[in-house]
């Protein structure tokens, strides 16, 4: 049932996939920098010009050039940087692990700071509790992962220095890690210190990202807790004896959170779409940063791999968010 | 012996409207008290003012309810929760809201049994195999083991009926618990709920619009509005000559398919403007 | 009617603050060469990175450049992108969203699977491309903010509109004989107006803080124009020895876009018939 | 006849259970080969339970659905499967009324633009006094003219919707279980009003409902639906004294009259198992 709905689910992406790959493709082949001017020295000959274009199959009709680039992705090889002059595919591997782990960090922190703003204004219902909650998630929903990046760095970076802003590690220290997923394999090997280390590089680069995807979950899964909490159920919950905390825990929340969960989805892509301004900001070393630098270098190979890396990462987000929802709502399930 | 007694009850928005209006009445052991009304009537509030669950924008000016000898008004809200779901139960309006819908029948019909009954999980499920054959479920092992969407509207409410039977409570409140029903299915689940209250000897305080469901299943039965009890009595007696205007006019408003056409009547102005008149006077009296 | 309509909504906090803030930024956009103390690119290299005194009451930047002229220039460039772009972003998505809700069918399909594909792109990398394939300008801003920002209209106006479609309002119009532009237009697109207004604000909000990144990462406009995401680079070289440089743009950002914000959350609950 | 459907069927997607990318959602048949007329003048009931067909057999008369089977027409004409484009010069002359007040009339426009929709869809010239005369039959003052939906009581509304059905004088009105969410003061008065403007302009009324009362009241026929199918129908006099299907006995059997009867609780029908 469940892969059956997963295979389903995949294949359906699967125009998206490739409706994405021909955008980009033909995109960044109008744009009209030419990428060879850019990493030749001056004073080359405009046969050393040619002899490039050619190396790099810019010299073919771009249907042409499509359909070479494709058939070499679909094998796993997404060509060379011409910039960074390194494969793709290494170059997105070594670098995918840390913006994963930030990505995944801010997530967690969003969804635990949602939940809580939510059945804290639920439960002080009426009261001034509600009136603080609503107040700070409205704040934090104005605010964009933008200005809270340049707010955190400034607050706890420079006037009060607790924290680091830039990099995913301190230089001084070599984890000599055999994985890129450094926190998770510092957790694993038990290196605390170098699991501090990291976590404190991370939190202001991930709170950025949490707090506007925090301030959504809390509002409107707080406006779907209010409403459970009126339907018949709760009331009879409460009829049948049980405490407010227990009939919210228990009983509420699950049925908030599906409603919740469709509503919020298109926010988590947005978290991982952040990431690209974000590691830029914090001069954090994932595939974002590579990105932006891509783009001004007008690196097409490395474009076209690391948008499709996005799609790709985006397709197995709505995936799981659909699975989240089919599995907190029995109807989807049974019958 | 006095099951609920409700004296002088009156209660008032927080801007001081008045919502319910010095009303008593009383339900002896194995009662079935009809509380007949229109809507905004004031017959839901009596009912969540004996449940302790009265929106937040009411409170209690006078009164005292009295359950089992001792006053509910002023009882706080841990003294409640050991109060309901044992002592006193709710049968609730409308059965397609009142089941959780992310939660299976087992869970929703044991957790009270085991809350105040303290049973094992096993124990409860075999009290709720016990319950839902007394309320005529052809295949109830089946029926623990679904959701409330997979069930139909009267097999939901079949089953509410059983959750609110057991811990053998010695009241229960019956919130319109037909009302979204078809009226095939609402003859079967008043047939089963007056049965099983004969059974348990449980007294019912029946909260409804509707002058027939009261005529099936009430021994007595108060009439309502603007927050007032106007008329109180056995059933037998106001159906056969109802003493107040209102109540006559509530009778004629009632289409029946057995009366000509021109018997239909709706509630005369004069008579409403009679009861508001004495609403006002009832407020002036007694400033909240 | 109509100055009593004024007066109501003026009664609402949030749209008068936000009302008053998006005003302030409108007449310092609009009198920036008289309001300016200074030239804000003017250079004195004598006095870099001065903080605030009378001659520069908000300081100095690395140039020597007087700050206060400069985010009093930068709000031209943040206004005109907000106002422009926000327009332009909703009148398209609107339509498109209109369409699909209404049409149902095949446009529906197109319309839809467009919109999952342009969710694909991370909207930052997405609007970085386009500028730099546009080269850049305050035209290719506003085409980039347009191009990628139309999905969030279409999708809430889609919604809104299918959700409307199946009131029975519509069915009564259909009986009533109405022809289904009439429909859409008489008795659908008044329903959907007001969070068309709502949505329009935040747009507005989301489309100054698009042009502050692209300032940001070096795309949006030449480097002679001030602009606060360019403020806001610059800042981030000296944070360290003066961070007013970059606080002060960034207040500057922020106050805009909460205005924003707060005059678009005021205003859905004023346009509410129902709630109001 | 003004309504004449003969074997009409109707299968719609089921919507409990959609479709995946390969296999479309299966259809299930609401309506199972129903025969239907209203005489001009006529009032006739529909009644049965949740699920009957009655809402959609409604939504047929009126063409707000096609039929997949079967022919309809109005006042001798066909309108089985033609386009909104024919239908819309008959509109005039078949109007609906709804189940829900609020959300029938839109919330953005004033009650006098409301009730006069019809009137301009249907090119009819108006100065005022159409719609004014229309809400006054309605029972409502011009007072109610400048008010929003919003701004009206329950009752008020339905007004406003009958208002709105009969300002183009039309021949035959639907009317879709239109006081089930109202208090028997109200719905007794929508009743009362509904019955007088039927004899006083000759209209012919589909009445849907679920409360057997309630039709009796109104209609001088009336057809009892189960699963789809019209399982009798006849003389309000006739089926209510005498009913012939079982379904229709259980159904009147059901119904608790105000009044003490000590068997009714006893009925074996009710003490089935589910």
């Amino acid at each position: 049932m469940i892969v059956r709905q997963v295979l389903s689910r995949l294949l359906q992406a699967l125009p998206t996939l490739v409706g994405v790959a021909v955008l980009v493709f033909v995109l960044v082949r109008v744009v009209p920098g030419d990428p060879i001017a850019m990493m030749i020295a001056p004073g080359a000959s405009p046969d050393d010009i040619a002899r490039l274009r050619g190396l790099y199959g810019l010299d073919r009709s771009i249907p042409e050039q499509f359909a070479i680039w494709a058939g070499r992705a679909l094998a796993g090889d997404f060509g060379t940087s011409i910039s960074l002059r390194q494969s793709v595919m290494s170059l997105v591997l070594a670098r995918l692990p840390s913006t994963l782990e930030l990505a995944v960090f801010a997530t967690v922190i969003a969804i635990a700071l949602g939940t809580a703003l939510a059945v804290f204004g639920v439960r002080h219902r009426g009261r001034l509790g509600e009136a603080a909650t609503d107040a700070a998630t409205g704040f934090a929903l104005s605010v964009p992962d933008f200005i809270w990046a340049l707010l955190l760095m400034l607050v706890f970076g420079v006037l009060a220095p607790l924290l680091p802003i830039s990099g995913r590690l301190d230089p001084s220290v070599d984890p000599g890690f055999v994985t890129r997923f450094y926190l998770v394999e510092a957790l694993l090997r038990g290196r605390v210190a170098v699991a501090g280390d990291l976590v404190a590089h991370l939190l202001l680069p991930a709170l950025a990202l949490a707090l506007p995807l925090a301030a959504m979950i809390g509002r409107v899964l707080k406006s779907s807790l209010a409403e459970e909490m009126l339907q018949d159920y709760v009331m009879l919950a409460r009829v049948k004896g049980f405490s407010r905390w227990r009939i919210i825990l228990g009983e509420a929340l699950r049925n908030a959170a599906i409603p919740a969960v469709s509503l919020t989805g298109v926010q988590f892509t947005f978290l991982v779409g952040g990431t690209v301004l974000i590691e830029k900001i914090f001069s954090f070393p994932g595939i974002g940063n590579l990105a932006i630098d891509a783009v001004i270098n007008r690196d097409l190979p490395l474009i076209q791999g690391l948008i499709l890396v996005f799609a790709l990462m985006f397709i197995v987000i709505n995936l799981g968010l659909d699975l989240v929802y089919a599995a907190l709502n029995p109807r989807l399930r049974h019958g | 012996m006095t099951v609920l007694d409700i004296a002088g009850l009156s209660a008032a928005l927080h801007g001081g409207r008045p919502v319910l209006r010095d009303v008593s009445l009383v339900i002896g052991e194995g009662e079935v008290h009809g509380l007949v009304g229109m809507s905004g009537a004031g017959k839901s509030m009596v009912a969540r003012a004996v449940l302790g669950i009265l929106p937040a924008a009411v409170r209690l000016t006078a009164g005292a309810i009295r359950f089992q000898g001792r006053d509910l008004v002023g009882l706080d809200e841990r003294g409640y929760r050991r109060l309901l779901g044992r002592d006193i139960a709710l049968i609730p309006q409308d059965p397609l809201s009142a089941l959780n819908p992310s939660r299976r029948i087992e869970a929703q019909m044991t957790d009270v049994m085991r809350l105040h009954l303290g049973l094992s999980a096993r124990a409860a499920r075999d009290r709720a195999l016990v319950l839902l054959n007394e309320v005529r479920i052809r295949d109830p092992e089946a029926v623990l083991r679904r959701y409330p969407h997979e069930l139909s509207g009267g097999m939901r409410q079949r089953v509410l009926i059983a959750i609110s039977f057991a811990c053998e409570p010695r009241l229960i409140i019956a919130d319109e618990p037909t009302t979204a029903l078809d009226v095939t299915v609402q003859q079967q689940i008043l047939v089963m709920i007056r049965g099983l209250q004969r059974r348990h000897g449980t007294a019912i305080l029946f909260v409804t619009h509707d002058l027939g469901v009261v005529a099936k299943v009430c021994g007595r039965m108060s009439v309502m509005h603007e927050g007032m009890v106007l008329e109180q009595g056995a059933v037998a007696d106001i159906m056969a000559a109802p003493g107040h205007a209102f109540t006559r006019a509530l009778f004629a408003a009632t289409p029946r398919y057995d009366r000509p056409v021109e018997a239909l009547a709706p509630v005369p102005a004069a008579v409403l403007a009679d009861i508001a008149a004495a609403a006002q006077a009832f407020d002036a009296g007694r400033p909240c | 009617m109509v100055r009593a309509g004024m007066f109501r909504l003026l009664a609402n906090w949030r749209v008068a603050l936000g009302g008053f803030v998006v005003l302030v930024f409108v007449v310092a956009a609009l009198g920036a060469g008289w309001f300016s103390p200074a030239d804000p690119l003017e250079q004195d290299l004598m006095l870099q990175l001065e903080a605030p005194s009378a001659q520069h009451l908000l300081g100095t930047d690395s140039l020597g450049r007087d700050i206060l002229s400069r985010l009093i220039h930068g709000a031209r460039v943040a206004l005109a992108v907000a106002l422009v772009a926000g327009i332009l972003t909703a009148l398209l998505g609107t339509a498109l969203g209109l369409a699909a809700g209404y049409l149902g069918g095949w446009p529906d399909m197109l319309i839809s699977r467009a919109v999952d594909i342009w969710s694909s792109f991370p909207p930052v990398l997405l609007s970085v491309i386009l500028v730099a394939l546009l080269g850049t300008g305050l035209h290719s801003v506003i085409v980039a903010i347009v191009v990628i920002d139309w999905t969030r209209f279409a999708r809430v106006m889609r919604a809104e509109t299918l959700k409307q479609r199946h009131m029975d309002y519509v069915d009564a119009a259909v009986v009533g004989g109405l022809k289904p532009g009439a429909i859409l237009l008489r008795e659908i697109l008044p329903n959907v107006l007001p969070l068309f207004v709502v949505l329009l604000t935040l747009e507005m909000g989301i489309a100054v803080i698009v042009e502050a990144i692209l300032s940001f990462v070096g795309l949006s406009l030449s480097s002679d124009v001030p602009t606060w995401g360019g403020m806001i680079a610059e800042g981030r070289q000296v944070i360290y020895q003066a961070p007013w440089i970059i606080a002060l743009p960034m207040a500057a950002l922020l106050a805009l876009v909460l205005g924003l914000n707060l005059l678009g959350d005021g205003l859905k609950a004023e346009l509410d018939p129902v709630l109001r | 006849m003004l309504i004449d459907a003969r074997g009409i069927r109707l299968s719609l997607p089921d919507r409990g259970r959609p479709g995946t990318l390969f296999r479309p959602a299966p259809p299930i048949e609401i309506l199972r080969g129903v025969d239907f007329q209203v005489a001009a003048g006529e009032a006739v009931g529909i009644v049965g339970e949740s699920g009957s067909g009655k809402t959609t057999l409604g939504r047929v008369l009126i063409r707000l659905l096609q039929p997949t089977a079967g022919t309809l027409t109005f006042a001798g004409q066909d309108i089985t499967s033609c386009g909104e484009g024919v239908l819309r010069p008959l509109r005039p002359r078949m109007q609906m009324i709804f189940q829900n007040p609020l959300s029938s009339l839109n919330p953005r426009r004033r009650v006098r633009d409301i009730v006069a929709a019809p009137l301009l869809a249907a090119g009819i010239p108006d100065d005022g006094t159409r719609v004014t005369t229309a809400l006054s039959r309605a029972g409502l003052g011009r007072a109610f003219e400048e008010r929003y939906p919003h701004q009206l009581s329950g009752g008020q509304r339905q007004r406003v919707g009958i208002a709105r059905a009969i300002v183009t004088e039309p021949a035959f009105i639907l009317a879709d279980e239109i006081v089930s969410g109202l208090d028997v003061s109200t719905q007794a008065q929508i009743l009362t009003l509904l019955r007088d403007l039927a004899r006083e302009m000759g209209l012919a009324l589909a009445f849907i409902a679920h409360d057997l009362s309630v039709v009796r009241v109104l209609c001088d026929r009336v057809a009892v639906m189960l699963q789809g199918r019209i399982v009798e129908d006849g003389p309000c006099g006739e089926i209510f004294e005498n009913p012939r299907h079982p379904y229709t006995r259980r159904l009147i059997r059901a119904i608790p009259l105000p009044e003490i009867d000590d068997g009714w609780l006893d009925n074996p029908e009710a003490m089935e198992e589910a």
